[in-house]
């Protein structure tokens, strides 16, 4: 399996009381469309997630810093909390038929392909540190706070090795975009 | 074959593939797939070690993992092993194992002695006896004793790095737990109807029962390759489960193989943790012992060990086995070992008659019926054994080298007990029996009383089916699994002890006899828990799993009553004894809590800081490798005298959004924070609803409807919950979104009356002048390029920016304010010279906000609003809350300037030294004032100033001088800040 | 082990969660005296048997849950909104 | 006079009665056979060390009670000092324990302060340099050590029913009998009693005793577990805590290491372990003394305690008069049996507060004067 790090934007929309139905559309004049809680939707330019009712993570291409989340904040103003996360979470890429079963030594959720397929998204806590899991056709995406991220790091290279470790790569978060949920 | 008593191929054995070890220093040979108690028995050695109590030896009572008595030490690359059961370690090539608990050695052993003291060390000896005189116990008796203790030795290896462990995570739809056959067709039927199935089974191979009977032999592989087959079934050999936790989540033990350990790194064993919708326990049932005098000499063993050496690995127990039981099925045991040549010397049965019996007297085995073992002849090994009638009478003397017993069977209960289910008595089977709720799952085959391959099979099956039909699948009834039909049976007969003379074993490992039993009994411990914990009856490491219930059964004797009235232990975790290491898990030692790291981590590593662990942050301490103050008070002093730069990005951050969100804030903090100025910072006191100060911080206004609140680094977690949690209750109303940004931000310090020169260097967009961004000004700001957050605040009492940016810019920014503050002698500084400064400023943190301390203690009671709720409010004016006793901050400063201060002295008046005043919270040599200065809470403090006090800390036998001072220390006037 | 059906997250272990105590209760209004916020914050029924209480789904959705839970058998009859009212009582088992 | 609760203090309150102040007209009910609930399920520690001088002072009295306790009851409670170290592993948690230390003396107490040398010649397993807590030096308090749980409740049993007190077994109470604000008897499976006072020392059921007679207590039950391992030949002797997990340990005299950590966190009266916390306290063990990852645990049970909204005890009168309790004692019952029976003995025959107790009444909540020890507040979870 590869274990992969990715360079990203993350900015997280989250609505004020009352302006839940508005949301969408705005989105969509950003370009993305928002899925329900647990579920990952694939855009032409983003992934956005979400694991906590009313809130989402848009993953971009990286930008100069805080451009993204200043962008949102313009077109959400009055409707959403715009949150600026792109040095707040670390994101890495696991791939390979081994994948699920290496995280099964630390994630406590069923990640069998069937209870957990390309498409949804979870958050949970992996190795005692804080993680959202996103099933990607391509592999699993991780997020995880950047200050235990090398410890999660080195906790996955470590339960990752009994089932063969690919080098290292840096992986674009592009690479997703436009691939639609199965 | 190696081995003498190898006298055929047993199904888990290769002959092929012989394996030499080494047990007590001599160089024995089994075959691959052996345990270290078959290649023992297969090598005639019947003596394995010694008994805890007495010394009294000891050898093979079992075949599996209830294993009593055949306890080894095992000496590898983990250092010595204790305790490891030598009826389930699988022999490797190489391995080196040593009987235990006894000196010099295992056939001459000193201890032994306690054997012929037992009259004066019956069970509950410790209570009564070992009391005079009164000095003795704790100087003379208690070291003897604990010199005795244990069994096994533990050595530690000499290794550095912890051995490869890990937890593994399962979901499945059905847990079978034991893959006897009952488990086997269960599983089966499960995995036909497409459920997700885990099978767990402790031995290393499927079957159990099915292994021992040869006409199940067909079947059991037949059902192998059927499971193999079915996609969603999935086998765990070697793994027990070790308990039942509720809500479907089970605990269970792997034990790998060597060609799994090798692909794991050395990884020997794994925890599982398993969460089913439903559970079939399926853990059959294990023989037990009958208690009768000699009962525990070597070659006294259950009768179905016996089957099992010979069916799994081709060893004959004895060339001369005597059988005692009291059921037909044990009788399997000698009719197997009958075709395999051997002759028995006899059978012993209390029953007047059973269809077994006549078999074996059709095969011209003599049959004793009516009858008992009286005792056994032989002390080291079985040299024959005397018959008795039941009602008493000699009858025959038995010349035989081993002893086969079986009581009964006893079913498995634990896990079901541990679910909840009540137990219910079996006469047929002299036994507890126990059912689980179909929302739980169920019980099948022997484990709940239903004896018979063919029967236990069908039963596990419609255990299975009914299961399958409450998940909403479809059963599919053309499957067929059944078995050839089981022989008739006698029932047993209840036995659990023989009255004669001699020492009678109810608890082989703890040496309990029915004596000791008795004994409780009549010192009026009749309550079953009582009995265990007077006499420790089946508190060994087996859990009584031979025994438990047969000691029970000698109690409900004494006592009069029914065995099914003095009810069973309850049974608790763990199933087997299971090794820290595999509990533990990987995340041990330099891994066993997370390490948060700040962005700067590598920049501070490589400019030679000296860490400290701050809960689970690593923060620079000094920029030093050396300890003591100097290289602190350096830090210090450049803060003071030009600037400094210091990582506070641990800070908790929180950003606060939303229309009522200033709403919020006044009601979650003490102090009001609706006034506060777009553009401004304000520090706030957070209180517990109870009153008391739990964290402070400055929040600053970024616009209308967003602040950014600012914890301690200590508290930021439990605040965001605070904040979230309060906003879901109380403030459910609001209309107010918080988020955790702690670790986007990496955020500096830059503080020192030069800072604003630095910040001039290298912010644009905002004038810096004290006019256009005084003091607690706040606001957007570009630092280096980069665009972040600029705040006037200080921790240390100096003119000081604190500056905000994405932390994966951190290094750059970083990088380029130290090389604008160059020319002006800018220096790193570490948390210990932030708290020299924070402390001459009489600035408060965890030791002094230690969650004991109000607002007012602290000097901050001007800050709580005048009106308007918030969190606290009420409780804060309790009138213990404001006695003017209360400890209140103060500075101290020892009269004498070269004298230090320590945290944690006592404050006491010198008239009554003995009466506590308060105590040193923080101190520090001073970057500022000649020698040291503190903090320290201080009863009607505040009043106290001036006045000397005797600081006392005679753990280090200090006793100082102190002068109670300002909290203030430095620039009490606050005007550094400002200007 | 307790496993918490989170209506945002689906079922969860126990250790996602943060417990928050007795849900039972509500905070006195702010001018309320001394002895009911004493009450309030000190007192609890703490009873054997069904107790409707606070977890925070902190390691998932960050959502607070009002869970009807069984002080002996662990048995979670409900879980619901903050602001819900707790189908009370539950059918009674025994102890 | 009725005694609810046949475990330590209940047993021990009755038998200083008898042999204290000559009460004897006393009967101690319990629902199932003595001994058998916290009494019997700890893990045996005693010790003094605490910060509140009126702690220090109350738990120091009981020391002095167990120190002559196999004297006073003539049966051998194995009282062992082999003492107590509290490792540290932060120069806050130094501070914290120099404190209590330095307070601990000024009453005259014992108490020291290890450094990581002396640490490590009384603890040879530790591995001080473990990664990711090292162990900075300990304080050591010479006097703390075990006593043989069993036997406390044996000892006390049979002392106080030679002194002329009832003890009923498997008589549970189903209710409190009050004649307005009085207290008037208690009801029971074996039929009602009537009593001028009721003393409650039911431990983490009080709040089900006192709801009976109308009376809300500022406690909580939750559940505190512990483990013991498969013995093996003596690898430590003292009582050593380690603050990550709250991580306590000891060895019996049998050889089982005793050890435990922190309650579970949420409130609950089922007397059983959870996986999350053995595998918790598995890897602080092996963390702070690698050595141990080959010995074997056996067994792990749970204890409900009575929690406290400040970790203190209660010792004290009810808002019904007649009504005692001995309660709240969070996980730290054990250790206080002996002044535990003392102080409510005499509460119950003087009418008021042995001055030793007289901080652990329930009117120190509402007043502002709670006896937190670590400051956490109204949480009892995380006490």
């Amino acid at each position: 399996m590869a274990i992969g790090v990715c360079r990203l934007d993350l900015t997280e929309l989250a609505v004020l009381r009352g302006h839940a139905a508005d949301l969408p559309a705005v989105a969509r004049s950003g370009g993305v469309a928002l899925p329900p809680t647990g579920r990952v939707a694939v855009s032409a330019s983003a992934l956005v997630l979400s694991v906590r009712p009313e809130r989402w993570l848009l993953l971009t291409s990286p930008a100069a810093a805080g451009a993204g989340a200043a962008a949102w904040s313009e077109r959400c103003a009055g409707l959403a909390a715009v949150i600026d996360h792109s040095s707040g979470l670390a994101a890495l890429h696991l791939a390979g038929p081994s994948a699920r079963e290496a995280l099964a030594r630390g994630c406590r959720l069923d990640l069998a392909m069937d209870a957990f397929p390309p498409g949804h998204a979870a958050a949970t806590s992996m190795a005692q540190v804080a993680t959202i899991l996103a099933a990607l056709p391509s592999g699993l995406l991780i997020l995880t706070p950047a200050s235990t991220a090398r410890h999660l790091h080195e906790w996955l290279m470590g339960a990752a090795r009994p089932f063969g470790l690919a080098p290292l790569a840096e992986i674009t978060v592009s690479t997703f975009f436009g691939h639609n949920d199965p | 074959m190696p081995g003498p008593a190898r006298i055929g191929r047993g199904l888990l054995t290769d002959g092929d593939r012989p394996v030499g070890f080494r047990f007590d220093g001599r160089e024995l040979t089994a075959l691959a797939g052996d345990t270290l108690a078959s290649a023992l028995l297969a090598n005639g050695r019947r003596l394995v070690g010694r008994s805890f109590k007495y010394h009294r030896p000891r050898g093979v009572v079992t075949a599996g993992p209830g294993e009593p008595c055949a306890l080894v030490d095992v000496i590898g690359s983990a250092g010595r092993e204790p305790n490891q059961l030598a009826t389930t370690l699988v022999l490797r090539e190489g391995l080196v194992a040593e009987s235990q608990n006894r000196w010099p050695s295992l056939s001459v052993d000193a201890l032994a002695i306690n054997d012929l003291l037992s009259r004066f060390l019956p069970a509950g000896f410790y209570y009564k006896t070992f009391m005079s005189p009164g000095w003795a116990w704790e100087r003379l008796y208690e070291p003897l004793i604990r010199r005795a203790a244990g069994l096994g030795r533990l050595v530690a290896p000499a290794v550095e790095h912890p051995a490869p462990a890990e937890t593994v995570h399962d979901h499945a739809d059905v847990l079978v737990v034991g893959a006897g056959v009952a488990g086997l067709a269960a599983a089966h039927r499960l995995g036909a109807c497409g459920l997700k199935v885990l099978l767990a089974d402790q031995d290393v191979t499927l079957g159990a029962g099915a292994l021992l009977e040869a006409r199940a032999i067909a079947w059991r592989e037949q059902m192998a390759a059927a499971l193999a087959r079915l996609p969603t079934v999935r086998w765990l050999p070697s793994t027990t489960v070790l308990g039942a936790y509720g809500h479907g989540v089970f605990g269970a033990l792997e034990t790998l193989s060597p060609e799994a350990e090798a692909r794991f790194g050395g990884l020997r064993e794994r925890l599982r943790v398993i969460r089913a919708k439903r559970v079939i326990l399926a853990t059959g049932a294990p023989e037990r012992l009958i208690a009768f005098p000699g009962n525990d000499v070597p070659g006294v063993m259950l009768a179905g060990a016996a089957l099992g050496y010979l069916r799994r690995y081709g060893v004959a127990v004895g060339t001369r086995p005597a059988l005692f039981v009291n059921n037909d099925e044990a009788y399997e045991a000698l009719f197997a070992l009958h075709g395999a040549g051997v002759r028995p010397a006899g059978v012993i049965d209390p029953r007047p008659q059973s269809l077994a019996m006549e078999r074996a007297r059709s095969l011209g085995v003599e049959v004793h019926a009516g009858a008992v073992v009286a005792s056994v002849a032989g002390r080291r090994a079985v040299r024959g054994v005397s018959v008795a009638n039941v009602g008493g009478g000699h009858r025959a003397t038995l010349r035989a080298d081993c002893l086969l017993m079986s009581g009964g069977h006893t079913p498995s209960t634990a896990l079901a007990a541990q679910l909840g289910a009540p137990l219910k008595w079996q006469e047929a089977i002299a036994a507890f029996t126990a059912d689980l709720a179909p929302a739980v799952g169920s019980v099948a085959g022997a484990a709940r009383g239903v004896f018979g391959l063919a029967a236990a099979a069908r039963d596990g099956d419609a255990a299975a089916r009914a299961i399958a039909t409450d998940l909403g699948r479809a059963v599919n009834s053309a499957i067929a699994i059944d078995l050839p039909a089981d022989p008739a049976a006698t029932p047993l007969a209840e036995l659990w002890e023989v009255s004669a003379p001699g020492k009678a074993f109810v608890d082989l490992q703890n040496d309990v006899t029915t004596a000791d039993v008795r004994l409780a009994y009549r010192e009026g411990y009749e309550h079953l828990d009582h009995m265990k914990r007077y006499t420790t009856h089946g508190m060994a490491t087996d859990q009584g799993r031979t025994g438990g219930l047969t000691g029970a059964a000698v109690l409900a004797k004494a006592r009069g009553v029914p065995v099914s009235r003095v009810g069973a232990l309850k049974p608790r975790p763990f199933a087997q004894p299971v090794p820290f290491a595999a509990l533990a898990g990987g995340e041990v030692g330099e891994h066993f809590k997370p390490k948060r790291r700040l962005p700067l981590h590598d920049w501070h590593e490589a400019a030679g800081a000296t860490f400290v662990r701050a809960g689970l942050w690593l923060r620079p301490l000094v920029y030093s490798g050396s300890s003591g103050w100097e290289p602190v008070l350096a830090e210090a002093r450049a803060v003071r005298s030009a600037v400094g730069i210091t990582d506070v990005s641990t800070l908790g951050k929180i950003d606060v959004q939303g229309p009522d969100a200033a709403k919020f804030l006044d009601f979650v903090y003490a102090n009001t924070f609706s006034t506060l100025a777009v553009g401004r910072a304000r520090y706030g006191l957070m209180l517990r609803e109870d009153g008391l100060v739990f964290d402070d911080g400055t929040t600053a206004r970024l616009a209308p409807e967003h602040f950014l609140v600012t914890t301690t680094t200590v508290n930021s977690v439990a605040v965001l919950e605070h904040l979230e949690f309060h906003l879901q209750t109380v403030c459910r109303e609001l209309d107010v979104l918080v988020t955790d940004v702690g670790d986007h931000w990496a955020q500096f310090a830059v503080a020192g009356p030069r800072s604003r020169e630095v910040l001039e260097r290298v912010v644009t967009g905002v004038p810096l002048s004290n006019e256009a961004f005084p003091f607690m000004a706040a606001g957007a700001a570009t630092i280096a390029g980069v665009a972040g957050r600029l705040f006037r605040i200080s921790f240390s009492g100096e003119l000081a920016y604190e500056v905000a940016v994405p932390a994966r810019h951190a290094l750059e920014v970083w990088s380029a304010l130290i090389a604008a503050g160059k020319p002006l002698g800018i220096r790193p500084y570490g948390l210990d010279a932030l708290n020299t400064l924070r402390i001459e400023k009489g600035h408060v943190t965890g030791a002094e906000l230690n969650g004991n301390t109000t607002a007012d203690d602290l000097g901050m009671g001007r800050m709580l609003k005048a009106s308007g709720d918030h969190i606290g409010r009420s409780l804060a004016r309790r009138a213990g809350l404001l006695a003017p006793d209360r400890l209140q901050l103060v500075g101290v400063r020892p009269v004498d300037a070269t004298r230090r201060l320590r945290n944690g002295t006592q404050l006491v008046a010198a008239s009554a030294r003995s009466t506590s005043l308060g105590y040193v919270t923080s101190s520090t040599p001073s970057a500022e004032l000649p020698g040291w200065v503190g903090l320290a809470l201080v009863a009607g403090g505040r009043a106290r100033i001036g006045e000397r006090l005797l600081g006392v800390s005679p753990v280090h036998a200090e006793t100082t001088d102190i002068e109670v001072v300002s909290p203030h220390h430095a620039d009490a006037g606050n005007t550094r800040v400002r200007a | 082990m307790l496993r918490i059906p989170c209506p945002h997250c689906g079922e969860r272990d126990e250790t996602e969660f943060r417990y928050r105590g007795d849900a039972g209760k509500a905070r006195p209004a702010g001018d309320a005296d001394i002895a009911a916020f004493a009450t309030y914050v000190y007192e609890r029924d703490n009873p054997l048997g069904w107790h409707v209480e606070w977890w925070m789904h902190v390691a998932g959705c960050r959502k607070l849950l009002k869970l009807v839970r069984h002080t002996l058998s662990h048995e979670i009859h409900a879980v619901l909104a903050p602001d819900a009212e707790p189908p009370f009582p539950p059918r009674e088992q025994g102890r | 006079m009725v005694i609810v609760g046949g475990g330590g203090h209940g047993l021990a309150t009755a038998y200083y009665l008898a042999t204290r102040h000559g009460i004897t007209d006393v009967a101690v009910v319990e629902k199932g056979a003595i001994g058998l609930g916290n009494v019997g399920r700890n893990t045996t520690f005693i010790r003094s060390n605490y910060f509140h001088p009126d702690n220090i002072r109350f738990y120091e009295f009981s020391l002095q009670l167990w120190e002559n306790l196999e004297r006073s009851l003539n049966f051998n409670a194995m009282v062992s000092q082999r003492g107590t170290l509290n490792l540290f592993h932060t120069e806050a948690q130094r501070d914290l324990f120099a404190r209590r230390a330095n307070q601990m003396r000024l009453l005259g107490v014992d108490a020291e302060a290890l450094g990581r040398d002396a640490v490590k010649a009384l603890v040879p397993l530790i591995d001080l340099d473990n990664g990711r807590y090292p162990v900075l030096g300990g304080f050591l308090q010479p006097r703390g050590g075990t006593v043989r749980h069993d036997a406390v409740a044996w000892g006390y049993a049979r002392g106080a029913s030679e002194a002329g007190v009832d003890i009923i077994e498997d008589c549970e109470v189903t209710g409190i009998t009050r004649s307005g604000a009085r207290v008037t008897g208690v009801e029971t499976t074996r039929g009602s009693i009537g009593a001028e006072t009721v003393c409650l020392a039911v431990a983490g059921h009080s709040s089900r005793l006192a709801s009976m007679a109308g009376v809300t207590l500022p406690i909580e039950t939750h559940v505190l577990q512990a483990f013991v391992t498969e013995a093996v030949k003596p690898v430590l002797d003292v009582v050593l805590t380690y603050g990550p997990s709250h991580f306590y340990v000891s060895q019996s005299d049998k050889g089982g290491l005793v050890y435990g950590g922190a309650l579970d966190g949420y409130n609950t009266y089922g007397q059983r372990g959870t996986l999350p916390m053995a595998e918790e306290l598995a890897a602080c063990a092996v963390t702070l003394m690698p050595g141990l990852a080959r010995l074997k645990v056996l067994r792990q049970w749970g204890g409900v305690m009575d929690m406290t909204m400040d970790g203190s005890p209660l010792i004290t009168q009810t808002p019904v008069d007649g009504l005692i309790l001995n309660g709240g004692w969070c996980y730290g019952g054990f250790k206080a049996i002996p002044a535990g029976g003392v102080t409510t003995a005499h509460l119950i025959a003087h009418g008021s507060s042995h001055p030793l107790a007289a901080h652990l009444g329930l009117g120190r909540f509402a007043a502002g004067r709670t006896v937190d020890e670590r400051g956490v507040g109204p949480f009892p979870w995380t006490h």
